[in-house]
């Protein structure tokens, strides 16, 4: 009920849906790498801009007091979506990277030393390894892969016995992949790091657009999200830490705001959460994404959860009846992602004759390369991703346009 | 019986306040009223008694009265920043720790100065409160 | 002539002049902490929004390759409009602070060893001052300030002492300082530092707005600005660094984007730029930061900057008959920033009954709390700065409302 | 005379387009053009053939006729890639080293396939020309 009428209710918030590509309708189904922006967010936005900017903190005048609460309450909005303990554990970042870069740094160059090791999985995205193998590299520190099963769950066996040998230090989790879906048991992966003396940061950049999250239950050390694909802004994302570990951590970034004092004697940082927010932040962007946060618990996570449950349903058994379809991502739990192979087919030449049909997907490897090596997906895989505002329709669109894509190529 | 003194000296303040509906007559009268602030003793002017992190310096001191209620000092190097100061200390000086923990303050709201309490405010108003708030607490911890 | 009549031609541009604060008209004179947006930046950044957003680079689809198209036009109109040589010498970054960090981080790692130092002034934002004192921490070198003038003016004596006595491995010194309007030699400068052996960095963030810049005139290893104070959107910066350097340069930040490819036997990085632009940028902040320099380049910089020497000498004259005004940095050479004193009074007082006047002004250390020290100004300064849209009518209505609050706290 | 033979190719194939206006029947002619491309000798299908940073695979091979013209020889592992080289291999191949290098390239634009020359699509078909025109200005300068 409330899951087919979700799209109707909702698609006049977004402008770009009633849009054609090449004489066509748009199909988006591109929202895993970024969302599209409801007209609350964007006008919210523009209205900031074009009648109320200033430069915030320290300003004593209206328009920067004005800002500067806006900009807090966007803060404080965060910080009661995801159940943070307290506000200034939000640290605002220009993304999910910017906030796992910061861990990994200023965490990372004070937590590990030669011979230590940092855990993650075979199916993180390349934000959640990269950094962590820079960091390890300058420590002599090394990056350890849990294995993932056939189906795309995390193989949880191997993440309990690489806990046990390799006792690493940090335990980096992706909570929902971007390229198979599946929804990793965060909670239980965070206890027994813990248990077994890491800290945990988990990447959520998938995970909030997607259904409600609770920091407290989850009890990561570190969680990390990106606005663009929650409905929000570009530039924009946060960290969430828990209090005790930020504070203990050194600054990265210097400049602006993160000081108490500065001289050439000595400089003093600021508290929480300015010690990591170094320069003028994007405060148009936090202003808005505090607006996307309103506009998702509108409409309730669970109800956007639910509708996007039955849309993968409908989406595995369309696709995988398709003659030479492959899914690739079939766990249990998943969010609204689906990949998928076409035997002896190039998915370039497939997202290309969707998009001749303009059915908006992604092809290659999704920032995912190590888990496309993993499958021996030379030519990575086809991704379709999906929003609130997706149908059924459009899905059945995809698969059609797809089929024809398929007779073309053959 | 503290917590209506504290209520009743709001309610003067908002009297007194209602008279001016332009923003620089407020501003005149906070300037005034500045002039009145019970002073911290010089000596107390110290790195102890400053609050921190803001553009204007606030000094504050709590003393103790045999009775239990909690005398407050205070300056500031800002005129405006003392004059808001001395409306804290107005409002709060004399009453029992307890009250002053729990404190519910609206005037400032109600007189439309309430921005000044902000955090993110420069003045540091809104740590002197807390600095105010955390004295009396603490004070009252110690009897209780 | 052109002079008088540009605010006319452009308020209509900003709503936000139009508006009022505290039943007061607002006289924004705050724009050194950030300018205004014209409609043509607010109203593409939400046009973008509204009808062509998706995530940029690797996409195969029509509006993937839109975004990436507008996003990397805007990276080439950035670099026609300070001359680099190449436009993948830019490098997107969330502001000036990000970018000076990414260059303290990733080329003074490399560079700087114990017994080093870096050069800079007391005249430096604390954007220009602390990513060194961190980098210089960790490597055991030190930062060392070159003398300012009574006058506001850099003392050049002191800077070529400090070249001979340190031999610098960097030089790192504002364009136009954000306190004291002051513009730098950069030319000069930047010749003398490479003279000497040094590599150069000079922070544009206060330039861009107010004069032409041509960074192969400069001669500058690095230069960094940010677009906000640049009638530009917030979120969003650039380092443009000259092709070679970067080149030897190691990224800083690690994710999506600025690979080759990953794997956990190793990982190779991309080319320029995208080597130092990890993660989904601020595709929506570059877009419509190209509008900003858009709209500039139709003015004219050299239109601009001229209207802005008038009010600069207005303000100056204007201002110093007041009795008990004192002005800070006079020096010949400066955009339009205007600091001052009030004898005896608290700028913070003054800051506050301006605002109740309607007038946005900023008070306080400006982020340059050693230049306050150096000139023993405890409650910092009062400062007006000035835009292309600001009128000599609002700089007499400042300083009347100036006099009047003087009058009130006397 | 090598440029002429450029231009009139490219407008052979401008003719040859001409009769699709629905973008899905392009691609169903591109992918027919894919099949008679003149394919690289499989044993030169090696990393120094390949034309790196693309989501498709291309392999592109020039050699040069000893009346210095250039022949080009190529594949890719996507079949739409293919059809696009075969058409930039169909332009260039057989004309004078120093026209390839300096060859006006518009026929793909005005086929409405020109977004697939832009340098941030993924199926590395600017890479390729860039190869293309790299080659041939390498051969001319060494015959010069
Ligand atoms: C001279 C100067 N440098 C650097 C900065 C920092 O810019 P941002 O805060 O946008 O990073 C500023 C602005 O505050 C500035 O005025
Ligand atoms: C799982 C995951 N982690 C991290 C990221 C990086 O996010 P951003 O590019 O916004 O920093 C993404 C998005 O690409 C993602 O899907």
């Amino acid at each position: 009920m409330a899951n087919t009428a979700l799209p109707d209710r909702i698609r006049r918030d977004f402008p770009i849906l009633e849009r054609e590509v090449h004489g066509k309708p748009l199909v988006y189904l591109d929202n895993a790498a970024s969302a599209q922006k409801p007209l609350a967010v964007i006008e919210g936005q523009r209205e900031y801009l074009a009648n109320h900017h200033a430069n915030i903190h320290r300003g004593a005048h209206h328009l920067a007091q004005w800002a500067t609460e806006a900009f807090e309450g966007a803060r404080k909005k965060i910080a009661a979506h995801i159940n943070a303990a307290h506000a200034e554990e939000i640290i605002f970042t220009s993304g999910s990277t910017d906030a796992i870069n910061l861990v990994a740094q200023s965490w990372g160059r004070t937590h590990l030393s030669a011979g230590d090791t940092v855990l993650v999985t075979r199916m993180e995205h390349h934000a959640n390894i990269v950094p962590w193998q820079m960091v390890c590299e300058s420590r002599g520190a090394q990056v350890i892969p849990v294995n993932v099963l056939p189906d795309g769950v995390l193989d949880l066996e191997d993440f309990h016995a690489a806990l046990k040998q390799y006792r690493p230090k940090m335990v980096a989790v992706v909570h929902a992949s971007n390229t198979l879906g599946t929804i990793n048991p965060v909670s239980e992966l965070c206890a027994a790091a813990r248990e077994a003396g890491a800290a945990t940061l988990v990447d959520g950049s998938q995970a909030l657009p997607h259904f409600g999250i609770d920091v407290q239950s989850i009890g990561s050390d570190f969680y990390v999200a990106t606005a663009h694909k929650a409905y929000g802004p570009t530039g924009l994302g946060f960290l969430h830490g828990r209090k005790s570990m930020l504070e203990a951590m050194p600054p990265w970034r210097g400049g602006g705001e993160m000081i108490r004092s500065v001289s050439f004697q000595g400089t003093t940082y600021n508290d929480l959460p300015h010690k990591f927010e170094a320069g003028t932040p994007h405060i148009s962007g936090g202003i808005a994404f505090g607006l996307a946060l309103d506009w998702m618990n509108a409409i309730g996570m669970d109800v956007i959860a639910q509708h996007e449950q039955v849309l993968v349903q409908h989406a595995h058994s369309t696709l995988s009846a398709v003659d030479g379809v492959k899914i690739i991502g079939t766990a249990p739990n998943k969010v609204g992602v689906v990949s998928l192979i076409a035997e002896g087919l190039h998915s370039y030449d497939l997202g290309t004759l969707l998009d001749g049909q303009g059915i908006a997907v992604r092809t290659g490897h999704h920032c995912t390369e190590p888990l496309m090596d993993h499958f021996g997906l030379e030519s990575g895989t086809l991704r379709m991703s999906f929003a609130a505002y997706t149908t059924t329709l459009e899905i059945d669109r995809a698969t059609s346009a797809l089929e024809r894509a398929m007779r073309m190529l053959r | 019986m503290s917590a209506a003194l504290i209520q009743s000296r709001q309610a003067e303040i908002i009297e007194e306040f209602a008279l001016f509906d332009d923003w620089m007559d407020k501003y005149e009268h906070l300037i005034e009223l500045g002039k009145d602030i019970p002073a911290i003793n010089v000596a107390r002017k110290t790195e102890e008694h400053l609050i921190k992190g803001c553009q204007s310096k606030v000094w504050l001191a709590a003393d103790e009265a045999d009775d239990g209620t909690v005398l407050f000092t205070a300056d500031s190097d800002a005129i405006i920043t003392k004059g808001l100061v001395g409306l804290m200390v107005r409002v709060l000086s004399g009453a029992q720790a307890r009250a002053i923990a729990e404190a519910d303050l609206h005037f400032l709201d109600t007189i439309g100065l309430h921005q000044h309490l902000s955090p993110t405010r420069s003045n540091g108003l809104a740590s002197m409160v807390q600095q105010m708030r955390l004295y009396a607490a603490a004070l009252a911890a110690r009897r209780a």
